[in-house]
């Protein structure tokens, strides 16, 4: 057995004579926990960065003309905004920084299963990232972040190469984090922890896994293929060579479309843990919500054609997409019927993180419904590649994901950092965000129906009027995001001490101290009760003990 | 203030039907998500921990309820799912008579060729309450022929023909536009797309004016007005040329008995090839064939063809297959047709 | 989403990990035994390749014959190479796993080939 | 925990197995986050199969571009295999067979706590890996020679008899199909099919590619197994504590199943 007897110091804390020795005592760390805030420092920088191009598109997109940048900046700064957005913000947000801090925690464990492993994922991600960083300071790419051939492998002149190596070192750093996961959530759970008793966030985590485990191999070797036809000139895409740029395709969104469930599924276990928390009372329908994650990782891998319905497949393909497309909206749409019934004689507060959750349910249920809209071939083929898309898939990836990414960095802030943060500027920044996300992107679906298509830097008269409102809103936007920065970091100082549990949550991880102690458990806990097991009468409970004053 | 339209112009057959299955989800969109919001908005404020109210008897779960919120939705996007593939299916059907246009795309500009050779760059004039078939290849990356009045799109691929079709109802100028991400210019890959009644299109079509080709020099385009009443058309006798000076017609003898089979009456029927599978040859088969004619080699014939790949421009190969087409009535009924209205009107108009 | 149905509440926490792991062991006798099957196997599958040189045969059942073959190997390399056969449940289904994913993507790929014309002669849709 | 030198035990990392190495002496290793032995190795176990599962799939694609072109331009396939060395692919795959038994029979020796057994089962499946890698470099050069004008590598190096007709099967500017042999020869435009954008290349490209991706795991692998002998030499394994020589197998058997699909699918095709 191993030693239990263990100091239970928080695993901020460090005894190293040296600035040296600290900063090694961070980047040798094989601490999950430690590892999870190197994730989020990288993260946000890269969420910074990517939010950096979008300003810069969303300024030039405020007149018809191209007069503040030149064609080809332009292109250079969208595809800099997807590929850091998708790969370096989106894909391992979530699972990287709250995944990674989280889930020993819930399952009762030490640390991940394989510690190593995971110092070693962040280093890749490092590394993917510096590749993309240098393939943007040394020009640019311009192929967007779909890498199509033939473009990308025999016309773009630009660090494609770069690029490509960004994103594939990228994936094998996610693929680390998934085997992790996996192996963590079937080996490491404490005793009595049965898969029932799991949190939802656990579930939804290991549905993640699955789908980035299954998946991105096959992105890794497709870009790796264009790679090689882009260097050697012998190509296995591009027809001039005999090849199909139709495959490209297939083996591209065989990857890229599940991954946007890689990006969505761990922000609904976040959603989950809040709205139980913050409503006193047991989340509705468990078990519907955990086999949705599951339903949505399988069925998320059936459907990848649907962003290729005018691509030239063929109209059997494009029925048996179209069709599986609908089916997976159902597991999506009960995790939504399940939130709201969750609120149901609850005992609800609008603490920030509630406020981000009520507003990702809002968000994406506009998503999720447009999502029906492309589904659908007919409409599809009119407003594919079109600003609708665009706006869709904000309304997942931004409203869905980063509402979720924030709302789970509030709710767990007091727990990785001890300190409370300020709870007003909190909701206004929440309300700040939700205001400017859909001044930003509610009029992109005009557009879109109106015909706009995506990525174009110079665009006819009559659109104009809303691009102007789509920029305003990014504007606000912009400021929403940037409040948080500022007062949680200045939390880190000033924030008063937090407690163990201050949002009187249940879950292990509300169990050991705040921060959390090195070695997360002084003795293995058992688990003897389900997830979120509030008792009937703890919503009645938290109602009667308000007072005008407490929180609301 | 600029106009500032919020929804697009209806000008073809397709237009009404999509906006009405987009105003049904819309609707469908706004019960479930504009129906929502206000319940959730009204258990947050009702269930409030400042609020008094009964939280006794939570419910954990319950499988009914379940099973309604699982099964209604299934049903609605089902119904949803078989109304679009319908439409889908009606937008990838084009019907057996329609006028047909050649389109290339190229990085970053649209050429387009009309039945009798006449050329035009960003443009494409069309005849209203007429089928129109579009033939579209690229010479290098994809692009995709977007036309949002008629909501028709479809990418347009190098090395293969994939086509679209659409009827426009209204006359008027409307956007074109390149919708697929082609490269730095992709946003000026723009044009418009001209639809006026089959009279004035007609006129149009047999007044010459100067075209610029894609490799920008400038042709004489007119040659049509002269050429058609008599010969008939010249994208098919351009073709015929080309058949003559490369010498295909002394392998492809029209009575069959030469080394290659005999091209007359083959398009668009079903040829048994070699390995015993049975083709239909369409356009994308004679244009595999004329460049690639091992791939598929027709039963009874040598494979002994050379290739002509690298040796004839995208203008050329659609000339070879208008001619090919020519040759066999399925084929030239649609063009046929049409230049014989044109022959028509052309006749009326000398009157 | 099968995972759970067969680490019923309580057995496959780590407390309890002991109870049904190690069932059972793969003696040396095996090894020589699939290792001989295996030779077998692969001198089939190059006499039947020979074969096929003078006998006209579908080309279609040459290459079923070949998969069939190199699937056989794979089956008994994973089976007792790789002691599948005595793992626990969950490697076995990640062992499946791969193949389904793999499966997923060849079915559906061909099947917009073989529906769509690609390369441009064989399909009935241009 | 600050501090990684008193952990040892088993882990997955990154691209291939990296069996850990334990203080020597101390037998059965746990890392100070596993309660059990048990849970350790299982947990070992079951993230190397996860990790399988990614390896299959990163070929998966390959095998995927493979599937649609041989279904496209099946003529051409058959032509292009026969120019690929089967003798040498078949004498490959009994190379690999053998070296998956020998791993094998080295995890059921690391099992039984034989100590001078596993290290010399182990250091024949070096020489087996090896060797497998000599006779695919071989190959390889063959093709390369034949760019040069020369019939073999050896004929090459010594500049010694220059080939007949002109081959180049390596995909790239050079890239030359010769004229087809026996009844093919009728098709007399089929002399030379030389340069860019002809479907042989593709089948040389794709061939290049799955093989060259798999010599890549090969070298892992044999730097696991090279790795396993060394900590078996300072007697790391014990009858029980053997999990890393039984992951590093695994990562060989790998190895062994995606050959035993690339053969027939390169050097068996008519």
């Amino acid at each position: 057995m191993a030693t239990t007897a263990l100091p239970s110091r928080g695993y901020l804390e460090d005894d190293t004579p040296t600035v040296w020795a600290w900063i090694k005592s961070w980047l040798f760390t094989v601490d999950h926990k430690r590892i999870a805030i190197l994730y989020l420092l990288a993260i946000n920088f890269y969420f910074l960065l990517g939010g950096l191009a979008a300003s810069v598109v969303r300024i030039e997109l405020i007149t018809p003309q191209g007069d503040l940048l030149s064609s080809d900046l332009y292109n250079r700064a969208f595809t800099l905004h997807g590929i850091i957005m998708v790969f370096f913000f989106l894909i391992p947000g979530i699972p990287a920084v709250l995944g990674n801090f989280l889930i020993p925690l819930m399952v009762g464990a030490r640390d991940m299963a394989f510690p190593r492993l995971n110092l070693f994922s962040w280093y890749l991600y490092m590394i993917g990232g510096l590749f993309a960083l240098s393939a943007a300071v040394f020009g640019g790419v311009d192929t967007g972040w779909t890498f199509y051939t033939p473009f990308s492998s025999t016309y773009s002149n630009s660090n494609v190469i770069l690029t490509i190596a960004g994103a594939f070192v990228m994936g094998f750093s996610s693929i680390a984090t998934g085997v992790n996961f996996i192996v963590t959530t079937h080996t490491m759970r404490a005793p009595g922890l049965t898969w029932f008793r799991l949190p939802l966030f656990v579930w939804s985590s290991y549905a993640t896994s699955l789908i980035i485990v299954l998946a991105t191999p096959v992105v890794g070797i497709t870009l790796l293929l264009v790679a090689i036809e882009r260097i050697w000139g012998v190509g296995i895409f591009d027809p001039a060579l005999g090849g199909d740029p139709l495959l490209f395709q297939h083996l591209f969104w065989f990857y890229s479309h599940p991954a946007v469930y890689i990006m969505i599924l761990p922000g609904f276990g976040v959603i989950s843990e809040l709205i139980s928390t913050f409503s006193r009372k047991r989340i509705f329908g468990y078990e519907f919500i955990a086999f949705s994650s599951m339903a949505i990782a399988i069925i998320g891998f059936l459907v990848w054609g649907h962003h290729m319905f005018v691509s030239g497949q063929s109209v059997y393909s494009g029925l048996v997409f179209s069709f599986i497309t609908m089916l997976v909206a159902i597991p999506s749409a009960i995790k939504v019927f399940n939130w709201t019934a969750t609120l149901y004689k609850g005992s609800i507060s609008y603490r920030t993180p509630m406020l981000y959750a009520l507003g990702f349910i809002g968000l994406f249920v506009i998503g999720g419904l447009t999502g029906i809209f492309l589904g659908v071939v007919a409409i599809d083929i009119h407003v594919t590649d079109t600003y609708f898309v665009v706006a869709h898939f904000h309304y997942v990836m931004v409203g869905g994901t980063i509402m979720a990414y924030l709302g789970g960095i509030h709710f767990w802030w007091p727990k990785m950092t001890g300190r409370m943060y300020n709870e007003v500027w909190g909701g206004i920044s929440a309300l700040i965000i939700f205001v400017g996300f859909n001044m930003t992107f509610f009029p992109q679906f005009v557009l879109g129906y109106m015909g706009m298509p995506r990525r174009y830097h110079v665009y006819p008269q009559e659109f104009q009027v809303l691009h102007v409102l789509s920029s305003a809103g990014s504007t606000v936007l912009a400021i929403g995001f940037i409040i948080p920065l500022i007062y949680l970091t200045l939390s880190l100082w000033k924030g008063k001490l937090a407690g163990d549990n201050p949002w009187d949550a249940t879950g292990l991880e509300w169990t050991v101290s705040s921060p959390p102690p090195a070695h997360n458990f002084d003795e293995i806990p058992v688990v003897t009760t389900e997830a979120y097991a509030y008792p009937p009468e703890a919503a009645e409970r938290d109602a009667a003990a308000w007072r005008p004053g407490s929180p609301l | 203030m600029p106009d500032f339209p919020l929804f697009p112009e209806q000008a073809s057959t397709f237009a009404g039907p999509i906006d009405a299955l987009y105003g049904v989800l819309i609707a469908l969109s706004l019960i479930f998500g504009g129906i929502l919001p206000f319940i959730i908005l009204y258990l947050m404020v009702r269930y409030h921990r400042s609020q008094k109210a009964d939280r006794r008897n939570q419910p954990e779960g319950s499988l009914p309820l379940e099973l309604t919120w699982t099964i209604i939705p299934l049903v609605l996007v089902l119904a949803v799912f078989f109304w679009g593939a319908f439409l889908y299916i009606d937008i990838r059907t084009p019907p057996a008579r329609n006028l047909e246009i050649y389109v290339i795309g190229k990085q970053w500009m649209w050429h387009t060729q009309h039945s009798n050779g006449k050329r035009e760059n960003n443009e494409l004039h069309v005849p209203i309450n007429q089928p129109v078939k579009l033939i579209m290849t690229s010479q290098d990356v994809i692009h995709s022929f977007y036309i949002p009045a008629f909501r028709v799109k479809q990418d347009v691929l190098p090395g293969r023909y994939t086509t679209m079709w659409f009827e426009a109802t209204k006359t008027g100028e409307y956007h074109l536009f390149c919708a697929e991400y082609c490269g730095t210019e992709h946003a000026r890959m723009v044009g418009r797309v001209v639809a006026m009644s089959l009279a004035d299109y007609e006129r149009w079509l047999t007044t010459p004016g100067e075209i610029i080709l894609p490799d920008g020099s400038a042709g004489a385009g007119g040659s049509g007005s002269t050429l058609i009443p008599s010969i008939g058309d010249p994208m098919a006798l351009a073709g015929a040329q080309l058949f003559t000076s490369l010498g295909c017609v002394g392998c492809h003898r029209d009575d069959g008995a030469g080394i290659g089979p005999s091209l007359v009456g083959l398009y668009n029927v079903e040829t048994r090839m070699q390995d015993g599978s049975l083709v239909t040859a369409d356009e994308n088969y004679l244009r595999e064939s004329i460049l690639n004619p091992g791939a598929k080699t027709v039963a009874g014939y040598a494979n002994v063809m050379p290739s002509y790949d690298g040796q004839l421009s995208e203008d050329q190969l659609n000339q070879l297959v208008a001619y090919i087409k020519s040759l066999s009535d399925s084929g030239s009924a649609s063009t046929r047709l049409s230049n014989d209205q044109i022959a028509g009107v052309v006749a009326d108009e000398l009157k | 989403m099968a995972e759970h149905s067969n680490t019923m509440p309580g057995t496959d926490g780590h407390a309890a990990a002991s109870d049904h792991h190690s069932h059972g062991h793969i003696g040396r006798d095996t090894y020589y035994r699939v290792f001989a099957a295996l030779m077998v196997l692969m001198v089939l599958t190059v006499g039947a390749w020979w074969i096929e040189g003078f006998m006209e045969i579908p080309r279609v059942l040459g290459v079923l014959i070949a998969m069939a073959i190199a699937s056989s190997k794979t089956v008994l390399i994973i089976y007792y190479f790789m002691h599948i056969k005595i793992s626990n449940r969950v490697t076995q289904l990640y062992a499946a796993a791969a193949f389904i994913g793999l499966a997923i993507l060849f079915i559906i790929v061909m099947g917009d080939y073989f529906a769509r014309g690609w390369p441009p002669s064989s399909g009935p849709l241009p | 925990m600050a501090t990684t030198t008193t952990t040892q035990g088993s882990e997955v990392q990154g691209h291939g197995a990296h069996a850990d190495h334990g203080h020597a002496g101390h037998g059965r290793e746990l890392q100070h986050h596993f309660e059990t032995a048990q849970q350790q190795k299982e947990a070992a176990t079951l993230g190397m199969w996860v990790f399988l599962v990614t390896e299959l799939m990163l070929f998966g694609g390959i095998f995927m571009a493979y599937t649609v072109y041989r279904w496209a331009f099946p003529d051409i396939w058959a032509e292009a295999a026969h120019h690929l060395n089967t003798p040498l692919g078949a004498l490959n795959t009994v190379v690999l067979l053998v070296s998956s038994l020998t791993v094998a029979l080295a995890v059921n020796a690391a099992e039984e706590g034989r100590k001078q057994r596993l290290i010399r089962l182990l250091g024949v499946t070096m020489v087996l890996g090896v060797a497998f890698l000599g006779i695919k470099g071989y190959e390889y050069s063959e093709k390369f020679a034949h760019c040069a004008g020369y019939e073999t590598p050896i004929a090459w190096a010594t500049s010694g008899a220059p080939l007949g007709e002109t081959e180049c099967l390596v995909p790239g500017r050079a890239f030359v199909f010769p004229a087809a042999h026996g009844e093919a020869a009728a098709d007399a435009h089929h002399e030379v099919t030389p340069g860019q954008s002809s479907p042989y290349q593709l089948f040389y490209l794709l061939y290049f590619i799955a093989t060259g991706l798999h010599a890549v795991h090969m070298l892992i692998g044999l730097s696991i197994v090279g790795m396993l002998t060394f900590m078996a030499a300072r007697g790391v394994f014990t009858s029980v504590y053997s999990t890393p020589v039984e992951i590093g197998g695994l990562y060989w058997h790998l190895i062994d199943i995606i050959w035993v699909f690339l053969f027939p699918l390169f050097y068996l095709v008519h």
